[in-house]
């Protein structure tokens, strides 16, 4: 019984790591029709912000849930501006020039830190269900990707950004219409982007040892669950993540954790030879 | 029309919660040119796209010469010899109009005789001039008669046309009408057009569709005079 | 570092020239000894090799000064492999075709030593791997100077038993060391009253362990022996430290440490864990308060010192050994001085080598993790490499050339 | 055209045989050797890419398919004739099949890049895998993480003793690659050719002329399979190891930089974008002054967001212009074009 509960947490804690590190690449996808494979370098990023910051002293929250989002956020602000904004329409040319990117991060991250695993210790004590010891930051995390969700949806929802955004989202001429700046939009939208992907590497990096090539390890996860959920932001990263979270810690427990990722990987591919569009393209059309 | 060359029974196609077509009987005869109107949403190009293979029907269907071609691919259906040509320009704008119109010959007659009918094609639409340049170079009605001249050189028995006149100037309307006027000599033809006086040029029998349905079938005059093709085409259009 | 950049250079302006480079490293006295070594200095590796390449460069220094080897300087033809095994096979045809080296140091992972040992040994190269490893590579052309399985399983596994209990669970990295290590471990335990009760094998880029801290938990063990290795890995032991395991089930290792991880590790996640091995920066010796005065004075602190910087230092001066004893370069000379019982005085104590393995006897330490160091618990004086010895025999089957898979 | 075509092929050939040739008294074999391996390999991404209009992002799997086939098949056999076309047949049959599996279900685009990533990773962590006991193939273990070291390499066909060794090993692979180059200019000439470039530009007309693209575009990345195969199986005769870094995402992206920096569209492009690039890499291996991987991200990004279309295209329409300006004859950017090619 206590070995469910442990079962059960660990498969809600890998669905939302999965919801972490795909949301940020998932509002440029879903908004801008972006793919940005710098994306794990930016989780990295994100990482080494909140630990430099950390060992300058601040605290470790202010750290993950702010200096990281802000630091990666400027950084795609740049990148936007630098690259991206030369390639739009292009799905396939940025792409590669984000990959490009990624790897030209990988390099700078190389020549300032080193390969050297870093990392710092997570902040919550672990503590025990019956005869079991969990770890608490899991608890965290599970808690981090729920309240993400929810300040997306309400941000999508409640707010009139959130309303201009929906519009871009279905139509790309819609903001122009309405009256606002694509530029800007486009902007602002790779600007939250980025800056959630620094949150998810600033959140996973007390759990992790951090060295430049970390993002390679996120990107395909993060890559394969976007792609999956189709274009609705918030139901397709929910409920790809959900089911590849699923698959992959079923197989961990049931036989080891490579069995777990090519299972998850294997679900990728029959997932999208079944629907073509991903998820939200057959099911849940036009939700958010 | 005891010699139907196209027929469908019945034909639907539904998207979601939406009927754009419904339950359409339609039957073209050989040789016969045909025009399909309506307004916006009445699913005419919808039930085109069922006709190619572009989109496959939610039920019903479809006989092209005696053969049921229910849910075939686009392909298969073009190689019967059914000529295609779509509503946006299709057409490859990284090749020269002369590989355009290879590409499309070299299927039927094989790569070997496909030069003649290639030469035929371009004769015939006059893009002799532009024959080496890039397509993507060109300007939009001259994309119309390359697609056209793709249609041409398959020398196909059906030819579907999806809004041939859609962008040309006055002059190039006129030939356009005349070019398919000429090729219904040899073939029967479907065009899915709005441009009522193009539609009188050629002088043939509409088909009207409203909401899904065929509302009427019948000459051009006898439809432009109908009270219900006013109220449900001309008067929305206004 | 001068010179690198020199090659760099004429390297880009033939390159611009269309490709018309042929001899790059040219700019030292024809009768030198020349030195090559590959080692990943940049990619996911150069945790493991800029260390070892730095140790390198300090030994050759101290050769040098000391008058060099028979009278001539030794020079270094160093590429950086860039944690990519193509480039392994690349670099290695190179030192031997076109920089026609006398030795070549170098490689860290298995994969890399099997990418260049046939061609050196094809073209008569003499190499030198000076790393910890799986064990079982038997050929006369090589010389292995690191730790292997056993020498550190021998030690590590009945202490930990001793102090803790016999029920182990196993942990290994999924390549050829884990899995062989794993089987060590299996028969160590046997051996001195434990149980090896699980096994499990992690890809090297698995970073997620809860799933296996909970089944450990379901198994609860008395002992977790560790044989994960590199950066992805690290996370397992901070997951740990995360549960509140560390004080429930405690954990000995053979490999952490090697890369400095128990530097990277806080105090509370890595105190107390057991491990042994030939080198602590701790060792009380003179030889070893020498090397770090040596390092010290050409890299400014010892922070970057680890297990294989000191195998890779200790190599190097094994051969050089060796090639004092013969009095010559040439490399049937060199190794018949090598197997005639060779032993140097190193950091991590005396250094001799096997005649019949190829592989070294070493002093081997059993150590603590404590505070961020490595606090040595007790020393165990010149270990056989009885792994290899019990399949290898270059002394009687001089043209062996195989890594075998170690029986246990 | 067809003659044109002709001259163009033999002009290249000659052209490339001369360098080749010449080639040996500038750099060592060794190094020669692999830089024709990469060339083969960016020239069989080349033609499914700029030819079929088909991004695989996952390249890299034929490439190790077939170095592991080799490998595997070289270990159980001994004599390395049979090996080698097996090396060359495997990657050819797993290509068509996945092709199959994702043109006859209309992936495009994205999700065409997405599962042939995916398909990469699982052999990459699949291989890495593969370290225990229990993954033999004949008398051959899989290694895992440290792959397969000593096999037979190549060698004349019939006499497993005479090794294909050095300079002959060299000739031979620039002979392999010249002798692909023909074929595929043959097979882009081709009818069939000439429809896989149609399908490239536009799937749907292509389709409407009564073609079947899903047939064409698999048998297209089949070939591209099976000629990433066959430089799978030349790497490793030359490396005498394979191990899975075959496989990684690293390799597949090398593959892909080295096209764009080389040119799409062009079969000469991709070839001297991949010498180049892997040249430069052997060369920044002897420095440490910057990192290596920041250089071919820089390199990546400024041909995406500067030079597009790469070098050989850019350079030929800087030719072709200079001409057009002589002719007096006005054209229209070509930037437009590119993008269109790139897209599909």
């Amino acid at each position: 019984m206590d070995l469910a509960t442990v079962i059960i947490v660990e498969i809600l804690y890998s669905i939302a790591v999965l919801v972490l590190i795909s949301a940020g690449l998932a509002v440029v996808f879903g908004m801008m029709r972006v793919i940005n494979l710098a994306h794990g370098e930016f989780m990295m990023i994100g990482g080494y912000a909140t630990i430099v910051a950390v060992n300058s002293g601040i605290n470790i929250y202010v750290s993950m849930l702010l200096v990281a989002p802000l630091v990666v956020g400027l950084l795609g602000l740049l990148v936007e501006r630098l690259i991206i904004r030369h390639l739009y329409g292009r799905l396939v040319d940025t792409m590669l020039a984000t990959w490009g990117l990624s790897l030209f991060l990988v390099g700078v991250a190389t020549m300032i830190f080193g390969n050297t695993t870093t990392g710092i210790s997570p902040p919550i004590a672990g503590f025990s269900i019956g005869a079991y010891q969990v770890n608490g930051y899991n608890f965290f995390i599970i808690v981090a990707a729920l309240v993400l969700l929810a300040a997306l949806y309400a941000v999508l929802s409640g707010t009139r950004a959130g309303l201009v955004a929906r519009g871009t989202m279905q139509r790309a001429d819609m903001a122009s219409a309405l009256g606002y700046n694509p530029n800007t939009i486009y902007m602002v939208t790779f600007f939250c982007g980025s800056a959630l992907s620094g949150l998810a590497g600033g959140i996973l990096a007390p759990l992790v040892g951090l060295v430049p090539s970390t993002g390679g390890t996120y990107i395909a996860k993060a890559f394969i669950t976007v792609i999956s959920g189709g274009s609705s932001i918030i139901v397709g990263v929910l409920s790809s993540a959900t089911l590849f979270g699923l698959v992959s810690q079923v197989f961990t427990f049931a036989v080891s954790p490579v069995v777990g990722d090519v299972a998850l990987l294997v679900a990728a591919v029959i997932l999208l030879r079944l629907l073509p569009q991903g998820i939200t393209g057959r099911f849940f059309k036009g939700r958010m | 029309m005891s010699e139907a060359l196209l027929t469908t029974r019945n034909l639907t196609m539904r998207f979601g919660g939406v009927t754009a077509v419904e339950s359409v009987d339609f039957s073209l005869g050989r040789r016969e040119l045909r025009c399909l109107i309506g307004p916006n949403g009445a699913g005419k190009s919808t039930f085109f796209k069922c006709l190619t293979g572009l989109l496959k029907p939610s039920a019903g269907q479809i006989y092209i010469d005696g053969e049921e071609t229910t849910g075939w691919d686009p392909h298969r259906i073009a190689s019967l010899g059914v000529g295609v040509k779509t509503q946006v320009p299709s057409v490859m704008d990284g090749l020269s109009v002369r590989e355009n119109i290879w590409l499309a010959a070299g299927r039927v007659h094989g790569s070997r005789t496909a030069g003649r009918f290639v030469d035929d094609a371009i004769d015939r639409l006059g893009l002799g001039p532009i024959a080496r340049t890039l397509v993507g170079q060109l300007a939009h009605g001259e994309r119309q008669r390359v697609e056209l001249g793709i249609v041409v050189a398959q020398q196909p028995w059906l030819i579907l046309l999806d809004e041939p006149a859609a962008g040309l100037t006055g002059e190039e309307v006129g030939r356009m009408a005349q070019m398919i006027t000429e090729l219904s000599s040899d073939a029967a033809i479907i065009v899915v057009e709005h441009d009522m006086q193009f539609i009188r040029s050629i002088a043939a029998t509409v088909t009207v569709f409203s909401q899904g349905r065929i509302l009427m079938e019948d000459h051009v005059d006898a439809v432009m005079a109908d009270a219900r093709v006013r109220d449900v085409y001309l008067g929305r259009k206004g | 570092m001068k010179i690198q950049r020199r090659q760099f250079l004429a390297g880009s302006v033939a390159l611009a020239a269309g490709g018309v480079l042929s001899t790059v490293p040219g700019a030292f006295a024809a009768n030198d000894v020349k030195l090559g070594s590959v080692l990943d200095t940049s990619g996911i590796f150069d945790a493991y090799g800029k260390p070892m390449d730095m140790a390198m460069r300090l030994a050759v220094d101290e050769i040098n000064a000391a008058g060099g080897l028979l009278g001539r300087q030794i020079d270094i033809t160093a590429y950086d492999t860039q944690s990519e095994m193509a480039l392994y096979t690349q670099y290695g045809q190179q030192l031997a075709r076109r920089d026609k080296v006398d030795v070549v140091h170098g490689g860290i992972l298995s994969a890399s030593r099997e990418a260049i040992r046939q061609t050196l040994r094809k073209s008569k190269v003499l190499y030198f791997y000076n790393v910890l490893y799986e064990g079982g590579v038997c050929d006369r052309n090589i010389f292995i100077t690191g730790v292997t399985p056993a020498q550190q399983v021998e030690i590590v596994v009945p202490a930990a038993i001793k102090k803790w209990g016999p029920k182990i669970y196993i942990l290994a990295a999924d390549y050829n060391y884990g899995q062989i290590t794993a089987r060590w471990v299996q028969k160590y335990a046997l051996e001195n009253g434990g149980e090896a009760i699980a096994t499990d094998f992690f890809p090297l880029d698995v970073a997620d362990f809860g799933s296996t801290i909970a089944k450990i938990q379901a198994a609860s063990p008395d002992i977790v022996v560790s044989a994960l290795v590199g950066g992805a890995h690290l996370s397992f032991y901070r997951q740990w430290a995360a549960a509140g395991m560390k004080s429930k089930i405690p954990m000995a290792s053979t490999t952490l440490g090697v890369g400095n991880e128990h530097k990277v590790l806080t105090a509370e996640e890595g105190d107390g864990i057991l491990v042994a091995y030939n080198y602590s920066s701790e060792i009380e010796s003179a030889a070893n308060q020498s090397f770090l005065s040596g390092w010290t004075g050409k890299y400014g602190d010892t922070k970057l010192i680890h297990e294989i910087a000191v195998s890779n230092y200790q190599g190097v001066h094994v051969w050089a050994e060796g090639v004092r004893k013969a009095g010559s370069m040439d490399r049937d000379a060199v190794v018949s001085a090598l197997e005639d019982g060779i032993s140097i005085n190193g950091p991590g104590g005396v250094v001799s080598i096997d005649p019949k393995t190829h592989h070294a006897v070493l002093d081997v330490h059993l150590m603590e993790f404590s505070g961020q160091k490595m606090k040595v618990l007790e020393s165990f004086k010149q270990r056989q490499p009885i792994d290899t010895q019990g399949v290898c025999d270059l002394v009687a089957n001089p043209d062996d050339n195989t890594q075998y898979e170690v029986k246990i | 055209m067809a003659k044109a075509d002709l001259k163009h092929t033999a002009f290249v050939t000659v052209l490339a045989a001369v360098a080749l040739l010449i080639a040996p008294s500038f750099l060592e074999t060794y190094t020669l050797t692999i830089l024709v391996v990469y060339g083969l390999l960016a020239l069989s991404l080349g033609l499914i890419w700029g030819f079929g209009g088909i991004l695989c992002f996952g390249q890299a799997a034929f490439y190790g398919l077939g170095a592991y086939t080799y490998a595997v098949a070289a270990l159980n056999i001994g004599e390395s004739t049979i090996p080698f076309f097996l090396g060359v047949l495997m990657p050819l049959l797993f290509a068509a099949l996945l092709g199959a599996m994702m043109f006859y279900g209309r992936l495009s685009d994205v999700y065409l890049g997405v599962i042939t990533l995916v398909v990469t990773l699982i052999f990459f962590k699949f291989m890495n895998a593969t370290a225990g006991p229990e993954y033999v193939l004949g008398t051959a273990r899989l290694g895992g993480f440290n792959g397969i070291p000593g096999f037979q390499t190549l060698n004349v066909p019939g006499d497993p003793d005479a090794y294909i060794l050095g300079d002959a090993f060299y000739y031979f692979t620039a002979f392999v690659l010249l002798l692909v180059y023909v074929f595929v200019r043959w097979l882009i000439a081709s009818p069939f050719g000439r429809v896989a470039v149609g399908i490239r530009e536009n799937e749907q007309r292509i389709e409407l002329m009564g073609y079947d693209a899903r047939l064409r575009k698999t048998v297209l990345f089949a070939v591209g399979g099976g000629i990433a195969g066959l430089a799978g199986t030349l790497f490793a005769s030359w490396a005498e190891i394979v191990t899975p870094g075959l496989f990684s995402l690293s390799q597949s992206a090398e593959i892909i930089i080295w096209c764009i920096v080389g040119g799409l569209g062009t079969l000469v492009g991709p070839v001297i974008g991949a010498m180049v690039l892997g040249y430069l890499k052997f060369v920044l291996g002897q420095q440490s002054v910057i990192d290596n991987t920041l250089i071919l991200g820089l390199v990546l990004i400024l041909f995406v967001v500067l030079l597009p279309r790469g070098i050989v295209p850019s350079l030929g329409s800087a030719f072709r212009s200079f001409q057009g300006a002589i002719r007096r004859r006005s054209r229209k950017t070509p930037r437009r074009r590119r993008r269109r090619q790139a897209d599909v």
